[in-house]
């Protein structure tokens, strides 16, 4: 399509854990480093500097932005913060994208953190601020009810069951096992799942990912550089992403319409036509169980309605025809909210380099989406990487 | 795809001390209709939008969630930075670049006077371990700095108050501007003292206002309803934000940020290739320390003498914030940036009115975020 | 509030959170030393000959870890000062304090801290950080009680 | 073969590491207070709310009922051109049981969260609102259910002016519109 071209050279994260002693600065700092450290490269090659994280009353800080951009490496460079809510971590990579497609910078570095651990006495009073502040929050509103309410529309309109949604928890704590940042690794059966308690009906506490403390982060580079600083770059061959409305009421919350905008734009710039063939393995976003089914179908990996059956068919296991959240997902790694979105593009990363270990997938995949989520039901993010 | 980049579209709701009339989202609507028919285009045509907001300036947690409907942009690729409109239009001129769309929308805009305790807020940026357990006003950040300021460049604290009564005067002549007064340097250093060596009236007050840019690829801007106002370089930059590191004395990160624009524009010397000045005057000194660090001047003790002389006023030979700047529109948070930008539209057009600057073919704009952040940007903007 | 329809309504809100947060890595390091030892530590980074006081994890300048700490005296010079006579609502303030950040000897870096001599500061001010006495000392900038003219 | 990320790093704090010290914690409550103008659609909306109804914008072009109202279509991107009158009653679009509070405090007795169609508005034109005066097994997608309103001395303009929306007598989902479902 005639995009200048872009790698990801150099991939880095921290553990994901309930609560860190290191500051929001240190986190981005830990993961900076590690992204850099694995690339070979130095602070000075970097042109640029991408942040990206969730709500700041998370952190605690006001333009949490420009308090870690010490931590990013940001001193004296040109910085941008971009925000789409849950869906920061995989747009962050769109946005380092941009800067070096655009051709005014040759490298750059996108770190994406989140300090949930630090808002008290839980991240909900955060949460419950993201509902219109005029007609929604003096329901007293919870994060959980945005969440139950869709899921059960889906559940209703496809006539889907707990049991297949269950699945989901079972087989991403399962690959989380292999994750050396997991905060969240199990071994778990659907009964586990089915038996654990109702916070929401119809979402049980094990279709829930924890709150977290992390970060995460990559290099990006243009083609001459990346061809200098290593020989297994992977590529970023497309970028989307699609706001919805606000007003999220007035919508069928039963398939995320966004999602598929946002793959769609990412697809056609990477020339994908039917993506259930082209794509080798997707890191969808899975903060809730039943929303990695919604959205690989968003992403128009599986049929409207058809993703639970598919699951159940293994389609999506580690060994499966297109392994789905190999990584464990933010189910077993844990969500540090942008942190997790940028960790799926650093499995990808790792997958598509053959240096995933235990998580490996076989078959020497070529080609993987992620994708993240964002806002009131609303934002789509997705990128396309391959080798 | 063009190469180039520029502004084809303007609209604004002016800057005022409260606008209860309108929600956030009536007041982002009505400057976006006028944005889109200055451009002559629908909505529908755009591709692409960005919003500047912080979600504690606007008292909900995802901020985002809140933007597209007003703006039009329903199910299209949007999202926010949270930082300055000028960091919104370097966002465009990246998506515009590399070759990913031709038509996108960036919008900021200020509610700050639906912010209860906004220098609490202000608070809640600072470090939270080092600095924030002193209890003190945020403010005072600047106090220090311009301490430090006026001690390595030797200009006179009655120069800085000179700023502040310039452009209080500028903006009388701007029907967009929050706080226009009859005021001279005598006024500002009689007012009570804040932050010493700040004064109150050398600190601008918060406004209520939107702004709406359509910007546009080479092809598609000569396409064009409006004039182009072609966007000849944007640069951005951060300083350590730490208290203990940073550099107190000289903005270094809004050098960085002209240096980068400076490079694209191809301008070698902004004194003399830039008749239009629009920078950032959050504090009054600010604009002195803003000058030296873009090199207009020299160093800023040249900066206070002209300006104490009238040369950066109205009329004079390099005027700076003929719009009224931050003190005399008000300091419109995110929309600082954008407000700077949209005087240099209109002055470039020839739509200036009582204000307009006959003969000016390149401006500059430039934002600072305010305390306690170091991070600037700077665009250059021309008829050519 | 109005009852007529025409008169624009405001809605009050906030953000109820409270916010817990850790020193870090640095800044554990730094705390204990002063809690427990009155010590002030700094940290090199000998790549770019700047020694950063308080000690932190890592060198903002080149991102390398800072391994290293050092005590260093309590001595050093105002760098600059500022009368505050608003709080946080922006009230006068009964009494206007001073702030000062200054400069440690053998550090880069500066400390932002409460002046506490009767005098005014002034640029290039000799000083001495004044520590809170052991028993009240709990691990936070405050158990520094600010600056005193040297 | 050891697979990436190799060596990762981060500290996890431990209830019992915060007691014994091993780093200092600081709380602060920040004032985060918000006085936000409600604008003109949003004022009549909350001032009708006062006066037992529940008041939209229509938009000429697309034909819609809109709700909330807004001065503006987001479809169309042009202003909204009438107020007009919807019904207080609705059709349970989706719920949730929710056994926990926005604070996370356990509720025995659940909270039923709803997005309710109401009649008179568009179709799929929701509110998000709770369901009351029903026994929680009970509710259905589909459900035809009423707004239970505060006496009229106690309202204050706010959504709680409506307490919960209670199912209409006699219905079960037999009155479920034919556009549910799959589109």
């Amino acid at each position: 399509m005639g995009y200048r071209k872009v790698a990801i050279v150099g991939a880095g994260m921290t553990k994901f854990v309930r609560r860190a002693l290191e500051t929001p600065r240190e986190l981005s700092w830990l993961a900076a480093k590690a992204a850099l450290d694995s690339a070979e490269m130095k602070l000075d090659q970097v042109d640029s500097v991408v942040f990206g994280s969730a709500p700041d009353a998370f952190d605690g800080l006001h333009m949490k932005g420009e308090f870690v951009a010490d931590g990013c490496g940001a001193w004296g460079k040109p910085y941008l913060r971009c925000y789409v809510g849950g869906g920061t971590g995989v747009y962050a990579i769109a946005q380092g994208w941009l800067h070096v497609a655009s051709g005014l910078f040759d490298t750059c570095l996108v770190v994406c953190e989140e300090k949930m651990s630090t808002c008290q006495p839980h991240p909900q009073g955060a949460f419950l601020t993201i509902f219109d502040n005029f007609t929604e929050q003096p329901l007293k509103p919870n994060l959980l009810w945005i969440f139950a309410l869709e899921q059960n529309r889906y559940m209703q309109v496809h006539g889907i069951t707990l049991e297949e949604i269950a699945r989901v928890s079972v087989k991403n704590k399962r690959n989380a096992l292999g994750h050396p940042c997991a905060q969240l690794g199990a071994e778990l059966t659907v009964e586990d799942v089915l038996k654990s308690e109702v916070m929401a009906w119809p979402v049980h506490r094990l279709m829930v990912s924890p709150t977290s403390d992390g970060a995460a982060a990559v290099v990006l580079a243009a083609e001459h550089v990346a061809r200098r600083v290593t020989n297994k770059p992977v590529w970023i061959e497309g970028v989307g992403w699609c706001l919805d409305t606000a007003y999220w009421t007035n919508r069928d919350l039963y398939y995320p319409r966004y999602v598929e905008r946002a793959a769609r734009m990412a697809y056609e710039m990477a020339g994908i036509r039917e993506p259930r063939k082209e794509i080798n393995i997707a890191e969808p976003y899975d903060p809730f169980a039943y929303k990695e089914l919604h959205h690989l179908e968003g992403l128009q990996l599986a049929p409207k309605g058809q993703a639970a059956k598919l699951l159940a068919d293994g389609v999506f296991d580690r060994d499966g025809d297109l392994p789905a959240t190999p990584s464990g997902g933010l189910l077993g790694v844990g969500n540090p909210i942008a942190a997790a979105g940028t960790m799926k593009i650093c499995e990808l990363f790792w997958q598509l380099r053959g240096e995933a270990g235990a998580r490996q997938v076989p078959g020497k995949p070529r080609r993987g989406v992620a994708q993240a989520w964002g806002d009131l039901m609303q934002v789509g993010t997705v990128v396309v990487v391959g080798v | 795809m063009g190469s180039r980049v520029a502004i084809i579209g303007l609209g604004f709701t002016p800057a005022r001390p409260t606008s209860s009339h309108q929600s956030y989202k009536e007041m982002m609507f009505e400057a976006a209709q006028r944005a889109y028919a200055d451009a002559g285009i629908e909505a529908a045509d755009v591709q692409s939008f960005v919003t500047c907001a912080e979600d504690l300036n606007e008292g909900l947690s995802i901020f985002d969630e809140y933007t597209p409907d007003q703006l039009g942009a329903m199910l299209k690729p949007m999202h926010t930075l949270t930082q300055d409109g000028l960091h919104g239009l370097a966002d465009a001129a990246l998506q515009i670049l590399s070759g990913l769309f031709e038509l996108v929308v960036v919008e900021a805009h200020s509610k700050a006077s639906n912010i209860v305790a906004p220098d609490w807020i202000a608070d809640y940026a600072t470090d939270p371990v080092l600095n924030r357990p002193l209890g003190l006003n945020p403010h005072y950040i600047a106090g220090l700095e311009m301490q430090r300021f006026l001690h390595e460049s030797g200009v006179k604290h009655e120069q800085c108050a000179h700023v502040a009564a310039k452009n209080r005067r500028h903006a009388l002549r701007n029907p967009a501007a929050a706080y226009p007064a009859h005021l001279e340097a005598k006024d500002v250093l009689a007012s009570p003292p804040a932050f010493e060596p700040l004064h109150e009236k050398e600190i601008a007050r918060t406004a209520d206002g939107c702004i709406v840019l359509v910007v546009a690829g080479e092809d598609r801007a000569h396409r064009s309803a409006a004039k182009p106002v072609w966007v000849r370089g944007v640069g951005w930059a951060n300083g350590s934000f730490a208290l203990e590191s940073r550099n107190w004395a000289h903005p270094d990160y809004v050098r960085r940020a002209a240096e980068i624009a400076y490079r694209q524009a191809g301008i070698h010397d902004p004194a003399r290739e830039i008749q239009l000045l629009e920078v950032d005057d959050t504090y009054a000194y600010k604009e002195l320390q803003h000058l030296e660090a873009l090199r207009v001047f020299p160093n800023a003790a040249d900066a206070a003498r002209a300006t104490e002389r009238g040369e950066t006023q109205q009329g004079a030979r390099l005027p700076v914030n003929v719009s009224g700047g931050v003190l005399g529109m008000g300091n419109l948070l995110e929309a600082n940036g954008l407000a700077r930008v949209a005087e240099l539209v209109l002055q470039l057009r020839g739509q200036s009115g009582a204000r307009q600057v006959e003969g000016a073919r390149v401006g500059l704009a430039q934002s600072w975020r305010g305390v306690p952040t170091t991070s600037a940007a700077v665009a250059i903007l021309g008829l050519e | 509030m109005s009852n007529s329809a025409e008169a624009p309504r405001t809605w009050r809100g906030n953000i109820p959170v409270t916010s817990l947060y850790t020193a870090g890595v640095g800044g554990t390091l730094f705390f204990r030393a002063l809690k427990e030892r009155g010590e002030l530590l700094a940290s090199p980074c000998p790549a770019c000959k700047v020694s950063y006081f308080p000690a932190q994890q890592f060198c903002p300048h080149c991102l390398a870890e800072l391994t290293e700490t050092k005590p260093v005296p309590p001595d050093g010079e105002v760098s600059s000062f500022t009368r505050v006579h608003l709080d946080r609502d922006g009230a006068r303030l009964p009494v206007p304090v001073t702030v000062v950040a200054a400069k440690l000897d053998g550090t880069d870096t500066v400390l932002v801290h409460y002046w506490l001599g009767k005098e005014p500061p002034r640029i290039g001010t000799r000083t001495r950080v004044r520590i809170k006495p052991k028993a009240k000392r709990v691990g936070s900038i405050l158990d520094i009680e600010g600056f005193v003219p040297a | 073969m050891e697979g990436q990320p190799k060596n990762p790093r981060g500290t996890s704090l431990s209830s019992d590491d915060i007691k014994r010290g091993r780093t200092f914690l600081l709380p602060y409550t920040p004032r985060l207070e918000y006085a936000w103008d409600c604008g003109e659609a949003i004022t009549r909306y909350l001032e009708e709310l006062k006066n037992g109804r529940l008041v939209a914008r229509t938009c000429h072009r697309c034909q819609r009922t809109l709700l909330p109202p807004r001065m503006f279509c987001e479809v169309c991107f042009r202003p909204t051109d009438d107020w007009v009158f919807v019904k207080d009653t609705g059709t349970v679009n989706t719920f949730s049981l929710c056994y926990v509070t926005w604070d996370v405090r356990k509720l025995r007795k659940p909270e039923i969260p709803a997005v309710i169609e109401m009649d008179g508005a568009s179709p799929g034109m929701g509110i998000m609102h709770l369901l009351g005066g029903v026994d929680p097994k009970k509710v259905r997608v589909g459900m035809r259910v009423r707004a239970v309103w505060k006496p009229p001395t106690e309202r204050t303009g706010s959504i709680t002016d409506i307490l919960y929306f209670a199912p209409l007598k006699g219905n079960g989902t037999a009155a479920r519109r034919k556009r549910k479902g799959k589109r």
